[in-house]
């Protein structure tokens, strides 16, 4: 794989570079205490020198007294947001003459370049395109918006509090899938070492100045994922986890969780690979139809709802669901985990409840 | 007479702003008047005309024993009754005086005590008559209030979500006011409604929408309490405009022993 | 990435299709059978056992069997009990008016696989909807099938579906037919009681029986257990779920139960792949 | 015409709250009036014992959902004293930009929905679009930009949440309050617009003496910041407010009456703080005052949709030059260190002055508090208009008179809500 070696200042002038070439460039940015995705102009738009403590239940930034630009991991918010948006209209229906006609909305999908998506993100960018591309239908809209972005990976230099992305084989380094991956190098001065993943990757390698990057960089960018994948917060078992957690539906475990669930909802919507949606439709007092869409969470009640009832009225089973879900039907309808291990739902639990901590217990219970 | 649907506004004990929020429907109004006849609508017409109604929006909570019989009349009159706000879905800020004793209540705000004729509780509109439907949120909003109208007149199942401001929260984008900063917010218990304000205003949500779906009080208090709230404080945030809530009021009573 | 996707893009599958009502039939008091034509050039071909989304201007959009003939293009069938906001709209259709549809979706049953076999057909209720087909296409199919027989349980003799099919039915040589209901006044011809107690009733060779069995779940536990102490083989009984959907094409994750999308891969299934979740709570 | 007559209006309308006027004529003579308020009562000032001083904006709020700014910011004041906090400038203007949202959405409302209508023979605004569609949807658009601009400082239109004792929980950035920018403008041409309009109703000829009491500011037309004047000669700190001011509780009614000390009846509202402080309006406030013909003093109440109108045009014209002059306060609020105090708080709600009062204890709970609402404070001269209006226009036939009456009543916009709630006009001719 080509890459190049760059300081600070070639960052820029790939930023530059993509804006130049009509991208938006959505990065890292540090918005009320946290670190949020945003228009980026400059690498001084970046949180510099920020790093996070993030353990369940908590999160707050910490200056890190460095000049590091990617000191920090994952916030509260993913790239879903931008590929499948939390509402989007699908269609408008017109009555006239007698008949409806059905018209697709639009579909606004401006050319974006996502800046500093990491390994799990990328990973979970793929759940999702299985989703939505991959599995019999294509959602026209998530279609056009993932054609549309075009994604700068940067490899995780260190571990949050509530990372695992090393037990769930997605992270911190990244091997492909990327147009461009960026590695920050420390020392003095910082180096950053880019490679290509795609032709479009390469033009853009092409015009950034550096030096080509050499053995001696390609093993220093090992090293700083290498320190990540040491430096993980949390872990997951995997082995066995799906015939585990399917075939447990009545551990005790289900029950304790719920009790300290909020069935809040948190989790899901913090997830970047949760995708469900419900509809909605509307005809405004002086216009047209629209049936939209919006996220939803299998945590609330009427996710369930048969005329009458709810499937699922009992928090246990909605939790359950859920965690059974991420960890192992997943499997059986989109042939991988749900999970990639980016500590989210752990993260942004108000109560702090941690999904490795849970499949701890369900296995130790269930070994007993 | 026109075939439309004839719409009547009530109002019992309330501050008069879910009422307002009809005439906040800036955008709405006309397409509704021109959907609805505004039978009767005393905040905003000196027209009146009579029952029945098809639709009815009823503000405020009974307080008083001439209101308690008025919401008897109001309903005979209504095919539809939709409460509108925390007053008349839960009894409001003044069901406060529910813990008090109200003569002494009377006599704080008043010099002539025996002037004042009122109920020693202040209870939500299905406590006196079988409700239709209900929109919480102190005040409601008007998208909720549209849509419930929107609805009722194409005969849908209005969209008015059960689940939590966090799900709000999280669609808006905001980063979680509880896990960034350690502030108290009754977000996860709390119905959604209102557009998940606070935290975008760097404030927990102080609970104007009452109790969510499953709102699992106690054990959000017990995260509140890990950040160093108080139980006097606990009491407080529980007993504010949906006070009288069951879901919040027995976790406040349970604090407040 | 640009690189690794191509999809057609014109191809939206949330978005439905006009089509025209032009005859309904109030089979019960709450239960109308409706025949739709399309308005444009979306033609709806299905298997037995598949469903539509059915879209009521502005007030929303349901799943919905599809209950006709399969060898009977340009027209679609579908009948619906009015039990909330979208199928009440649906049952106060008139012909003439205009709907969406998108479709078909889902699994059908395994109909392909019972020449040679004795087909045993039990519906519940509004269960017959979705075996209607099924029952069609048997009987089109009648010289390949052994035994063939439908065994029908509704509330009340009031609340019996397709009463005409039911006369030719129960007048046809080529099928055993036997119904029964809950609760019914003296001049109720058939049975009364559970719709198991038909079982005795009807000839087929357990081991090389296949079942399709749609109906509320309790009934269809009932009925594969019976079916499995006569000696049917759990592979060899279908079921037919439901859950919650917004899409049909899942995406939308709603009907979601265990391993399966219902929209996708079901909504027939094998008892024998479901007979575990069947026994959980709330899944 | 009867010798005696009486006029029982049970439910006024097109007022904010509950409540009903009754007269009782003898030809020309008033044997009885009174103009009732019979909201029932909700206690607040007992339900703020024992709650924490930072809770007392958003509870008082609920007061009344017409006008929660007001509550908001008369509570924050008082409080501010009682716990000696100096808001910085910057603070303080964004407060006055909140409430110039408040006045833009109130006098809005109440010129084109509650009080055209009187004037030019409609039950309601929505009737009176049916024949001017263009005025009442002007009327819409410039009350949707006073809720707009609440919403992006308040959080929301009714009840905001953003407002703190000490300041706000967030402080816009500049870029939001610019996108305000055009709707204020366009705001502005249609203030004047509706000056305009409304100086060219047919006015009653009526005039009283009334003693105007307002708040004032040396540098600015006050909204809440200031110290209580009147047109003789008073000239009180907010604190003062007690020793000049009295409270009677009537039976007739659910709220209580206020009146000064040995003077009686005053006026509260527009009119009045137009009287005090006309030559502190803005620019082109104060020039469309002029073309209307309203002159330093206005004591025609009949006029005073005049009076809103103009107040509306400054309304936007302090808004757009409050936002000019913005920059992002460093924090959005003054810490807050609780503690034992008691604090005086007032500020100028769309209807008049509103006074709140608050000792405190220690950690800052809440041991009593006063809030004296405008409406109450107006009573005394409600009635008092009604007595010297009616001798002079009992010629006019039931109907009229009481549709004059009920004008009259609306004519200070009363809220009844705040007042506790709701007109209703008997009126009796024997
Ligand atoms: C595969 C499949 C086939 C079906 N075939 C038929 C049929 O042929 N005839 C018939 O009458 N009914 C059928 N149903 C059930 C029918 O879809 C529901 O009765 C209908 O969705 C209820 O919607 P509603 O708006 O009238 O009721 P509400 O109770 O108001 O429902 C609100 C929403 O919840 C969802 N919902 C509620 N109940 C169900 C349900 N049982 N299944 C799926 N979603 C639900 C829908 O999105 C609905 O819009 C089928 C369901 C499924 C899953
Ligand atoms: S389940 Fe939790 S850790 Fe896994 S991808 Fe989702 S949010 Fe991240
Ligand atoms: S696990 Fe946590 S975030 Fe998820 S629903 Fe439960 S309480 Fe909310
Ligand atoms: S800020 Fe409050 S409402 Fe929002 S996600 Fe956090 S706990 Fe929920």
């Amino acid at each position: 794989m080509d890459g190049v070696l760059v300081s600070r200042s070639g960052l820029d002038d790939l930023i530059s570079d993509l804006t130049q070439r009509g991208y938006e460039v959505l990065g890292p940015t540090r918005v009320d205490g946290a670190i949020v995705y945003d228009r980026i102009g400059s690498t001084a738009d970046l949180p510099v020198g920020w790093g996070d403590e993030q353990g369940p239940g908590g999160y707050r930034l910490v200056d890190r007294g460095d000049e590091g630009l990617f000191g920090y991991t994952v916030g509260p918010m993913s790239w879903k947001r931008f590929l499948f948006p939390p509402r989007q209209d699908l269609f408008t229906v017109s009555r006239s003459n007698g008949t409806l006609t059905f018209n697709q909305a639009e579909i606004t999908a401006p050319e974006r370049a996502f800046f500093g998506v990491r390994a799990c993100e990328l990973a979970a960018i793929g759940i999702q395109d299985r989703v939505f591309l991959e599995s019999g239908f294509v959602d026209p809209g998530y279609a056009e918006r993932r054609r549309s972005a075009l994604v700068v990976v940067v490899e995780c230099g260190t571990a949050g509090g509530t990372c695992f992305c090393a037990s769930m084989g997605t992270g911190p380094g990244c091997s492909g899938g990327f147009d461009l991956a960026i590695t920050e190098l420390p020392g003095d001065p910082i180096d950053y070492l880019v490679r290509s993943g795609s032709p479009a990757g390469a033009a853009l390698l092409e015009g950034l100045g550096g030096r080509p990057a050499g053995d001696a960089d390609f093993e220093r960018a090992r090293r700083v994922v290498e320190q990540a994948a040491a430096s993980m917060g949390r872990s997951l078992e995997v082995e066995g986890i799906r015939d585990l957690l399917v075939d447990g539906p009545e551990h005790p475990r289900w029950s304790e969780v719920a009790e300290r669930c909020l069935a809040c909802g948190n989790c899901t919507l913090a997830c970047p690979t949760c995708f469900c949606s419900t509809t909605v439709d509307r005809v405004s007092l002086d216009g047209d139809a629209v049936r939209s869409r919006r996220w939803d969470s299998c945590f609330g009640l009427d996710f369930s709802g048969l005329h009458g009832h709810s499937v699922r009225a009992t928090v246990k089973s909605r939790y359950r669901q859920w965690m059974t879900h991420k960890l192992a039907t997943w499997h059986d309808q989109f042939g991988s985990s749900g999970c990639v291990g980016c500590g989210r739902c752990i993260t942004w639990c108000p109560v702090g409840i941690d999904i490795t901590q849970e499949v701890r217990a369900i296995r130790e219970e269930a070994v007993r | 007479m026109t075939g439309k649907p004839k719409l009547a506004v009530w109002k019992f004990a309330s501050c008069d702003g879910c009422q307002l929020t009809l005439l906040d429907c800036e955008d709405e109004l006309l397409a509704i008047a021109g959907a609805v006849e505004i039978a009767n609508f005393p905040e905003a017409s000196s027209a009146e005309i009579a029952g029945p109604y098809d639709v009815s929006l009823v503000e405020g909570s009974i307080t008083t024993e001439h209101d308690a019989a008025r919401i008897l009349t109001v309903r005979e009159q209504s095919r539809f009754l939709v409460t509108i706000g925390a007053c008349a879905t839960a009894g409001g800020v003044q069901a406060l005086r529910n813990w008090a004793d109200v003569d002494e209540f009377i006599s704080i705000v008043y010099a002539e005590p025996e002037f004042i004729s009122t109920l020693a509780t202040s209870t939500p509109i299905a406590a006196h008559v079988p409700v239709d439907f209900e929109l919480s949120g102190c005040p409601i909003s008007k998208v909720q209030l549209v849509e419930v109208i929107e609805a009722f007149l194409q005969r849908r199942k209005p969209d008015i979500p059960t689940y939590s401001v966090c799900v709000d929260c999280k669609l808006r984008g905001t980063p979680c006011v509880m896990v960034r900063g350690g502030v108290p917010c009754l977000g996860p218990i709390t119905r959604t409604g209102c557009g998940a304000i606070c935290p975008a205003y760097d404030r927990g949500c102080y609970g104007c929408f009452g109790p969510a779906e499953s709102a699992k009080v106690q054990e959000l208090m017990k995260a509140w309490e890990g950040l160093g709230v108080s139980d006097s404080d606990i009491v407080r945030a529980l007993r504010t405009f949906n006070a009288a809530a069951e879901p919040f009021q027995e976790v406040s009573d349970s604090y407040a022993r | 990435m640009t690189q690794t996707i191509a999809p057609e893009q014109s191809w939206a599958p949330m978005l439905p299709h006009p089509y025209r009502v032009v005859g309904t039939v109030v089979e019960t008091q709450d239960t109308v059978t409706l025949l739709f034509e399309s308005l444009s050039d979306h033609q709806l071909r299905f298997r037995p056992g598949q469903f539509t989304m059915l879209y009521v201007y502005g007030v929303g959009e349901v799943p919905i069997s599809i209950a006709g003939n399969p060898h009977l293009g340009g027209q679609l069938v579908h009948t619906v009990r009015a039990v909330g906001a979208v199928t009440r709209a649906i049952c106060g259709l008139r012909p003439g008016d205009v709907v969406g549809i998108r479709g078909p979706f889902g699994t059908g049953w395994p109909i392909d696989q019972v020449a040679g076999r004795d087909l045993l057909i039990v519906a519940g209720g509004i269960g017959l909807a979705p075996l209607r087909p099924a029952v069609i296409e048997a009987l089109t199919q009648r010289e390949s099938i052994r035994q063939l027989s439908l065994l029908y349980g509704a509330r009340t003799p009031n609340d019996l579906l397709y009463k005409d099919d039911l006369i030719g039915w129960k007048a046809s040589p080529s099928i055993d037919f036997e119904v029964t209901v809950d609760r019914a006044h003296s001049d109720w011809w058939g049975d009364v009681g559970l719709v198991t107690n038909l079982l005795p009733r009807v000839r087929f060779q357990p081991d090389r029986t296949t079942a399709f069995v749609c109906g509320p779940e309790v009934m269809m536990r009932v009925v594969a257990r019976a079916l499995r102490t006569a000696g049917v083989h759990e592979d060899r009984v279908f079921v037919s779920l439901e859950r919650n959907m917004k899409c049909g094409i899942g995406m939308c994750g709603h009907c979601q139960y265990g391993s399966d999308l219902l929209c996708r891969t079901g909504p027939v299934a094998p008892y024998s792949a479901v007979a575990d979740r069947l026994k959980v709570d709330e899944l | 015409m009867h010798d005696e007559r009486t006029f029982d209006v049970p439910y006024l309308a097109r007022v904010e709250g509950e409540g009903a006027l009754y007269v009782k004529l003898e030809g020309d003579r008033v044997v009885d009036l009174s103009f009732r308020i019979f909201e029932p009562p909700r206690f607040f000032e007992a339900m703020l014992r024992g709650r924490l001083h930072s809770e007392a904006p958003d509870i008082t709020a609920r007061i009344c959902g017409i006008c929660p700014v007001a509550y908001q910011l008369s509570s924050c004041n008082a409080m501010e004293q009682a716990l000696a906090i100096e808001l910085p400038r910057e603070l303080q203007q964004l407060r006055r930009l909140l409430y110039c949202g408040e006045w833009i959405e109130s006098h809005a409302l109440h010129v084109y929905f509650l009080h055209a209508p009187d004037f030019l023979g409609y039950p309601s605004g929505i009737a009176m679009a049916e024949d001017f569609p263009e005025r009442v949807q002007t009327g819409l658009r410039m009350k949707k930009i006073g809720n707009h601009l609440m919403t992006v400082l308040g959080g929301r239109e009714i009840h905001p949440i953003n407002v703190r004792v000490g300041g706000f929980y967030r402080v816009p950035r500049r870029s939001e309050l610019d996108a305000l920018i055009p709707d204020l403008e366009w705001g502005l041409e249609a203030a004047l617009d509706t000056v305009s309009w409304v100086a060219g109703f047919p006015f009653q000829d009526f005039e009283r003496d009334y003693e105007f009491v307002a708040m004032q500011h040396p540098d600015e037309y006050a909204m809440h910041e200031g110290r209580i004047v009147s047109n003789r000669g008073l000239d009180i700190a907010v604190e003062q407010w007690p020793a000049v001011f009295e409270e009677e509780h009537v039976q007739r009614s659910n709220a209580l009456h206020a009146r000064i000390r040995e003077r009686g009846s005053y006026h509260l509202g527009p009119m009045a703080r137009y009287s005090l402080n006309s030559e502190r309006l803005t620019p082109t406030a104060r020039r469309a005052a002029d073309q209307a013909g309203l002159g330093p003093i206005c004591r025609n109440p009949f006029r005073s949709i005049v009076v809103r109108a103009v107040e509306t045009v400054f309304a936007f014209e302090e808004a757009l030059r409050l936002i000019d002059g913005y920059r992002r306060p460093a924090e959005p609020a003054v810490l807050v260190d609780p503690g034992p105090g008691e604090g005086h708080g007032a500020s100028e709600a769309p209807r008049g002055l509103l006074y709140h009062h608050y000792v405190l204890g220690a950690d800052g709970v809440i041991e009593s508090a006063r809030i004296v609402p405008p409406t109450s404070q107006n009573q005394l001269s409600i009635e008092e208009d009604l007595r010297t209006f009616i001798p002079t226009h009992s010629h006019l036939d039931d109907d009229r008179l009481q549709w004059e009456l009920e004008q009259a009543i609306r004519n200070y916009d009363p809220c009844i809500s705040c007042a506790t709630h709701f007109l209703d006009l008997t009126v009796d001719r024997d």
